[in-house]
């Protein structure tokens, strides 16, 4: 829902959904996308707060949110990331493009 | 080559379920709540639980967007099979979509064939990392059989094998 | 007599699974689970959670207990198929078990044959109640298969019939 | 599990499962008649706080109690019941035989 989805200055912060699979990442991407181009932000955060499944469908979706933005000096962040999803990062060797911060 | 279907000693076999579903992506999420609920009487861990579901994940994903193209028809099917073999629990995800070319080299992790649909290539990758054993036998326009192998909850590994 | 398989319309079917599992006793809370999973994407209620759940606990017991007599063979199957055709559930539970010599009498309320097992002879009955349409198709020797509708969630009543 | 089965005076108190099906119920059963013969309890009472799921399984069960402790005078009472089992022990007609506990 676009209540998940916030522009703060130059930061889209994306409140993940409970389950992160190809389904809801086609969504989750286009989204994220209108914002990126519609509000000009230049950073994408997001929040795996609810999260209780992801698997590389969304490790696309942060990739894809990487490549459009780092162009022009953005980064991606990850909070609220637990255990599991800092692995499948890891795994993926994200460790070097998502800044991972502790709460 | 190795034969995908072969006569089963159902003396070893404790539960067996075969489902067959839509390649719609909406059975993403519900394939992998039925291998959870098929596995909740060995009494899971939460890892392993996560373990099975990610790579089942993986497995129905890639035979619905790769296997059948991401056309979403509701004629177009794919299987999975579980079996238990007292804590060893075997599945199969089968499509009978256009199959892999070189199975090598698409299960090297970061491979992927469509990055257009920001796919990672990490799906073999976490299939291998997440379950005991792997094996995938495709064949170009026949289709594409993941077997996944993982021992769940406490029992020991005790399969026999002829 | 009302055939059982007919030629099929896919047209109007938006999901579409067949599950076909071991007549074990486990299996009875993994398959309510796979069609509360099924239905999920219509954002069913709590209420009409629970009203498939149990008519599916129900049908899949007596193709368990009376279909296959409660022996528990992994080979005995029954077989679970559930149709969306928009809002429209359909689910169809099949055994090729022992069959049902009177279907009018087995439907009647608190009517069982296994006492002994304490039966309450409800089964059909919550079918009935919670469910908005039930079938049952029987012949002794060969099995029976229960089929049953209900709408789900907020869509309408719209199930083209010719 | 066998904390979940008490005996109180002459009373038999169950904490049903969260699930009451028929893989369940047998269990229920063999249970409660141990206790039932063994302590010789005239009354059982059935506790449905945990349970989230029943079918017509666990009327059987209900039922089967009643059955054996009729004969000497005894009852069952239902405590915790919500609406949904309510509405089970009604439509099988066991509103004579189950004293429903408020709460
Ligand atoms: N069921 C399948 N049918 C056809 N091709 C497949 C199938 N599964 C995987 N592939 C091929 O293998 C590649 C790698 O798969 P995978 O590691 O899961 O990564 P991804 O799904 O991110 O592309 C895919 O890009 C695709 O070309
Ligand atoms: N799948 C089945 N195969 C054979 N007999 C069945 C089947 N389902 C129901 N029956 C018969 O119908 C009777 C009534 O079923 P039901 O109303 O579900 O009550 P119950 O399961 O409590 O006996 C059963 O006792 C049994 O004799």
């Amino acid at each position: 829902m676009d209540e998940d989805y916030k522009v703060i200055d130059n930061y889209l912060m994306i409140k993940m959904p409970a389950e992160i699979d190809h389904h809801q990442s086609v969504d989750i991407s286009k989204r994220a996308d209108r914002y990126i181009v519609s509000k000009q932000v230049g950073n994408v955060v997001f929040d795996f707060e609810r999260t209780t499944f992801m698997d590389s469908s969304g490790v696309g979706v942060i990739l894809g949110r990487y490549r459009k933005i780092s162009c022009f000096g953005g980064k991606v962040y990850a909070v609220n990331a637990g255990s599991r999803i800092r692995r499948l990062l890891l795994l993926s060797g994200l460790e070097n493009i998502v800044e991972l911060v502790e709460n | 080559m190795i034969e995908v279907t072969e006569k089963k000693d159902y003396r070893l076999v404790t539960n067996e379920m075969r489902l067959e579903f839509a390649a719609v992506s909406d059975n993403e999420a519900f394939a992998r709540m039925a291998v959870a609920a098929f596995i909740a009487p060995l009494n899971p861990t939460l890892e392993e639980l996560s373990d099975v579901k990610t790579a089942v994940s993986e497995a129905v994903t890639n035979a619905i967007i790769h296997g059948y193209g991401n056309r979403g028809r509701v004629t177009d099917r794919v299987q999975m099979n579980c079996e238990l073999k007292g804590s060893i629990l075997e599945v199969e995800v089968v499509d009978r979509g256009v199959g892999i070319e070189d199975v090598n080299r698409a299960m090297e992790p970061l491979y992927t064939t469509r990055p257009e649909w920001e796919r990672s290539g990490m799906g073999f990758a976490f299939m291998e990392a997440f379950m005991d054993e792997l094996e995938v036998f495709s064949e170009p326009e026949m289709g594409t059989t993941v077997r996944m192998y993982k021992k769940i909850g406490l029992g020991s590994w005790i399969v026999d094998e002829e």
